[in-house]
């Protein structure tokens, strides 16, 4: 493992001093914890968390800033952050309108958001949340339960954040967070695993030659492994999983995302770009917002995920490109 | 031959064992875990039972009782470690104290209900069912064996019989893609891999049991 | 290789075709060449012009956009445009206030470059020109000539482009250019090579626990092989390098550029930031702005460089904080 | 014996087998530049003389004259290549038509003085010095071959004496770690390797050895 890093069990720490420290006027840590916060909390607005583990950065305090995210809660590697970090962010964030959750489907996030919503209501706070499930990869048809939340999330922050910066309200909120989510879906493929860095090395290791569709963003085994294939290829076949999902319908409006897993450098990102785009074209579908770079990664993964969110409400469209002011969206 | 119990001290000394089975474990428990996950199972449960043990000598003279004593374990574990493991383990010792407040010392069949308890609390908070491929695998089959205890069995073979049939339950996560829950979101590579927390789950009662055995 | 390309000849055609498609309100391509240019053209404004070989995105393309460059001309993988593309772009980009363009230190992108230069002035458009040395690497006290042009040719976009944007004539631009490239230096450190794709294998390996001070973005040699260290003492080392060039004096204010290479993840980055913000602390400089991330990369090189800018005139620093409508600043 | 005299089938001839060395040599070429440069110098030639291969056929029609064939083969590389090697190779190309304008063949005298104004093009573009670790220190010693070339001595002999003497030069870029211009720039790493465009310089010069070797 050859990383640049001091202390493994320090990583998160220093990673979260480093980032502040780079941006003073933007974001601040809320002290003893591993919380980033806007600087200049948005005044009766109601306030966003999200979070998680570690080592998807820019996910998720690259989002924390005026029109997205209010506060990011960062937990170890790959690690939910615990209860107790979570209800402190609600407690510093919420400006008396409530606070929304985003949360992505995985046990640990879902059990330790869910004890700090527990804790903060029980001191009177509201607070409501989602549950992101974008990724595709595992599913079938019939059950639909267990859907990982992968690079969607990042929409979710995205149009939720712009909403509360129009101020909606919390209940506003969590409607049209139920609205947009079963819209938006991803899948992936990953051309190398990731090393959390107190492992040491990789959670999988793929041959040369050899790739593997669906792999979620901690490394979670995906659905298929396969001599590697061309970009077109690899377009095509993610493209495909989600047509059938979705399903799509000619002309109908889509937001695309297009997402480094964090090795693969942007030149190849935007070759992808290309053929998805192209590909889509050929579907008919009117693509109407796109974005691409690496911003929900999985350390040092190789690879690319693409995210589909089909844009039923124009008002959804407004939020994508509603001004921002963060450190990566 | 008195009935067996077990005091303040027995939990203490397992919890210490504890921290030094996850400390052995560490990378064996966080390889499963790489194979259908994200490769910190062992990581997370070091960072959780070391904290248990250093805070251990402050706690042994500040509890009042057993219960206490389960329910701080359990919340420096969940405020520790994070992850699925924290709120499970978390709420797997914290709920041990359930039954057993201001209690100085537990009977086997006493520890039988906390086991009870305990895996209940890792099934309401985790909403996942047998077949999950998850440590529920392991904790359920092993919660028949207890329930089961009568007064005048044996406890080191009855604890033997529940690590056993734990051991038993995890063998099964191996070949699991089931078609619901954790372990369809796993997807195919998790086929052929045991559950990290299936694992953990038997090697943390068997700590129990070589405990046991020390002092009977 | 495991690259997400097709054929490794069309990938900077392809790359383009996916900027420009993922952002057809922002840029456009010039038909029939590799210029990205700006959709809204500045009236009356200087155009600045960079460009180069590709390989190093977001650089340049990502920073085209107003209040930056008003174009990119980007050559093959690591080798510099030819003279007719440039001159096309000058041609394309000018309103009639003249193009600047800012050139890195190598001999290819500077024949290039001044053959069009040539070119355009001979079809009476105004032309001036700078070059950006900035790489400290091999440089040594005698002899100053022949240094790289590197991460901190960023940071000269931006400056540049905002004054452009404010009005600065091509003779202000010129004279801008020549006080701030002295004040710009960057030292880097790879913990890989890099794989240009026609080629098929990394320009060269560095063993698993081994790393370079000094290699340039295209691979070029550094100065020192040794083995791996941890991020204090990388930060350590390439501060004590700089050091010695500027030199350092108490309370100067100073830019951070924190560049990611390609393959190195946000989070080791931020670690690194964290040290070398505590180091400058330590020297006693004052850190008046901070950026971190893949801004000029070497396709898939693992590592980092440390860009600083000793900021002598406080108008630099309001140029770099001038508000900018691109995709990678 | 008459006179030799080198007419257009002579270079058109020289640039189809240009575009076979460059072919062969890419990846040797390309690795010569991976251990000092940007790892493209093979990739470079390849499209430069790919696309004027291409050309020939169109070429060898239209032109009127040796001293056009030479400038727009030149400028074939110029704007097809980038990078140093195109300007550079580009320059060399189209600076031989200098002294030759119009001629439909020309003497080996005046293929010495063609490859003059090359080298001379070459040193202006680039500003470089013999030692600078370029293609110049294979350049410049062929150059003082050609220029001491008389009447009455052999053209192969001569020719030949100035590949020779261009790989000498190609070799002693090898140990080359200047004080000054582009080797002080390649750093350290740069020693014990040698300079790509001076390998490609002579290999060059050598096809037109090669092709003279045919005609006489
Ligand atoms: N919903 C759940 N119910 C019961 N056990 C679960 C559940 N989700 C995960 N687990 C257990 O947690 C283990 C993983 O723990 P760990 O790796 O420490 O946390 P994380 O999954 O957050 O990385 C799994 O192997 C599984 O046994
Ligand atoms: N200023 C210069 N003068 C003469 N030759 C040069 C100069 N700069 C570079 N070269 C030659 O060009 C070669 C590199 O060419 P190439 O790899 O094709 O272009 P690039 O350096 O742009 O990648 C070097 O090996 C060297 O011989
Ligand atoms: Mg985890
Ligand atoms: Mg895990
Ligand atoms: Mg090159
Ligand atoms: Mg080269």
């Amino acid at each position: 493992m050859k990383k640049l890093i001091n202390n493994p069990s320090d990583i998160v720490n220093e990673m979260i001093d480093g980032l502040i420290a780079s941006s003073p006027t933007l974001l601040e840590r809320v002290a003893d914890s591993q919380i980033v916060i806007r600087k200049n909390l948005g005044i009766d607005k109601v306030a966003i968390i999200s979070g998680g583990g570690s080592g998807h950065e820019p996910a998720h305090a690259g989002f924390v800033g005026q029109g997205m995210l209010t506060a990011a809660v960062c937990g170890q590697v790959f690690t939910s952050p615990t209860p107790d970090q979570i209800f402190n962010a609600i407690k510093t964030a919420d400006s008396g309108q409530g606070v929304f959750l985003v949360i992505k489907n995985y046990s640990g996030d879902i059990m330790n958001f869910e004890m700090a919503k527990d804790m903060a209501e029980m001191e009177g706070i509201k607070v409501d949340s989602c549950i992101v499930d974008d990724d595709i990869a595992v599913e079938n048809s019939t059950y639909t339960q267990g859907k990982r939340g992968v690079a969607g999330t990042i929409l979710v922050h995205k149009i939720l954040g712009a909403a509360s910066e129009q101020g909606a309200s919390l209940t506003e909120i969590k409607q049209l967070s139920e609205k947009i989510i079963p819209n938006i879906k991803t899948i992936g493929v990953a051309f190398s695993g990731a090393t959390v860095p107190e492992v040491g090395k990789p959670g999988f290791v793929l041959a040369d030659d050899e790739i593997e569709y669906g792999v979620g963003i901690h490394g979670e085994p995906g659905y298929r492994r396969e001599k590697l294939q061309s970009s077109k290829f690899l377009a095509q076949e993610l493209i495909s999983k989600l047509k059938a999902t979705f399903p799509f319908q000619e002309n109908d409006q889509y937001a695309v995302l297009i997402n480094g897993l964090g090795a693969t450098p942007l030149m190849e990102q935007y070759v992808f770009t290309n053929d998805v785009l192209r590909q889509l074209k050929t579907e008919k579908l009117n693509v109407v917002f796109t974005k691409v770079g690496n911003y929900m990664t999985a350390i040092d993964m190789a690879g690319v995920s693409l995210t589909l969110m089909k844009i039923v409400d124009d008002e959804w469209l407004k939020n994508l490109n509603y001004p921002v002011t963060t450190l990566a969206w | 031959m008195c009935a067996l119990m077990l005091n303040k001290s027995y939990f203490i000394e397992t919890f210490k064992k504890l921290a030094a089975m996850a400390e052995e474990n560490r990378d064996h428990l966080s390889k499963l875990d790489s194979d259908i996950g994200d490769g910190d199972h062992g990581i997370n449960l070091t960072i959780g039972f070391r904290e248990v043990e250093k805070q251990l000598p402050q706690l042994s003279e500040s509890v009042t009782d057993i219960a206490e004593l389960m329910k701080k374990v359990g919340m420096i574990l969940l405020s520790k470690v994070g992850g699925a493991s924290g709120p499970l383990y978390g709420s797997f010792f914290m709920k041990m104290a359930t039954h057993i407040i201001g209690k100085q010392e537990v009977t086997f069949k006493e520890f039988c209900q906390m086991y009870q308890d305990g895996v209940e609390a890792v099934q309401m908070r985790g909403k996942a069912e047998l077949n999950d491929k998850t440590m529920l695998d392991a904790l359920i089959p092993g919660l028949a064996i207890l329930k089961d205890y009568q007064e005048g069995d044996d406890p080191i073979n009855t604890l033997e019989n529940c690590v056993n049939e734990m051991k038993l339950g995890s063998d099964k996560t191996i070949p699991l893609m089931a078609k619901k829950g954790r372990a369809l979101r796993l997807g195919e590579r998790a086929v052929g891999h045991r559950d990290p927390g299936s694992e953990s789950a038997w090697m943390i009662m068997n700590v129990f049991l070589q405990q046991l055995k020390t002092i009977s």
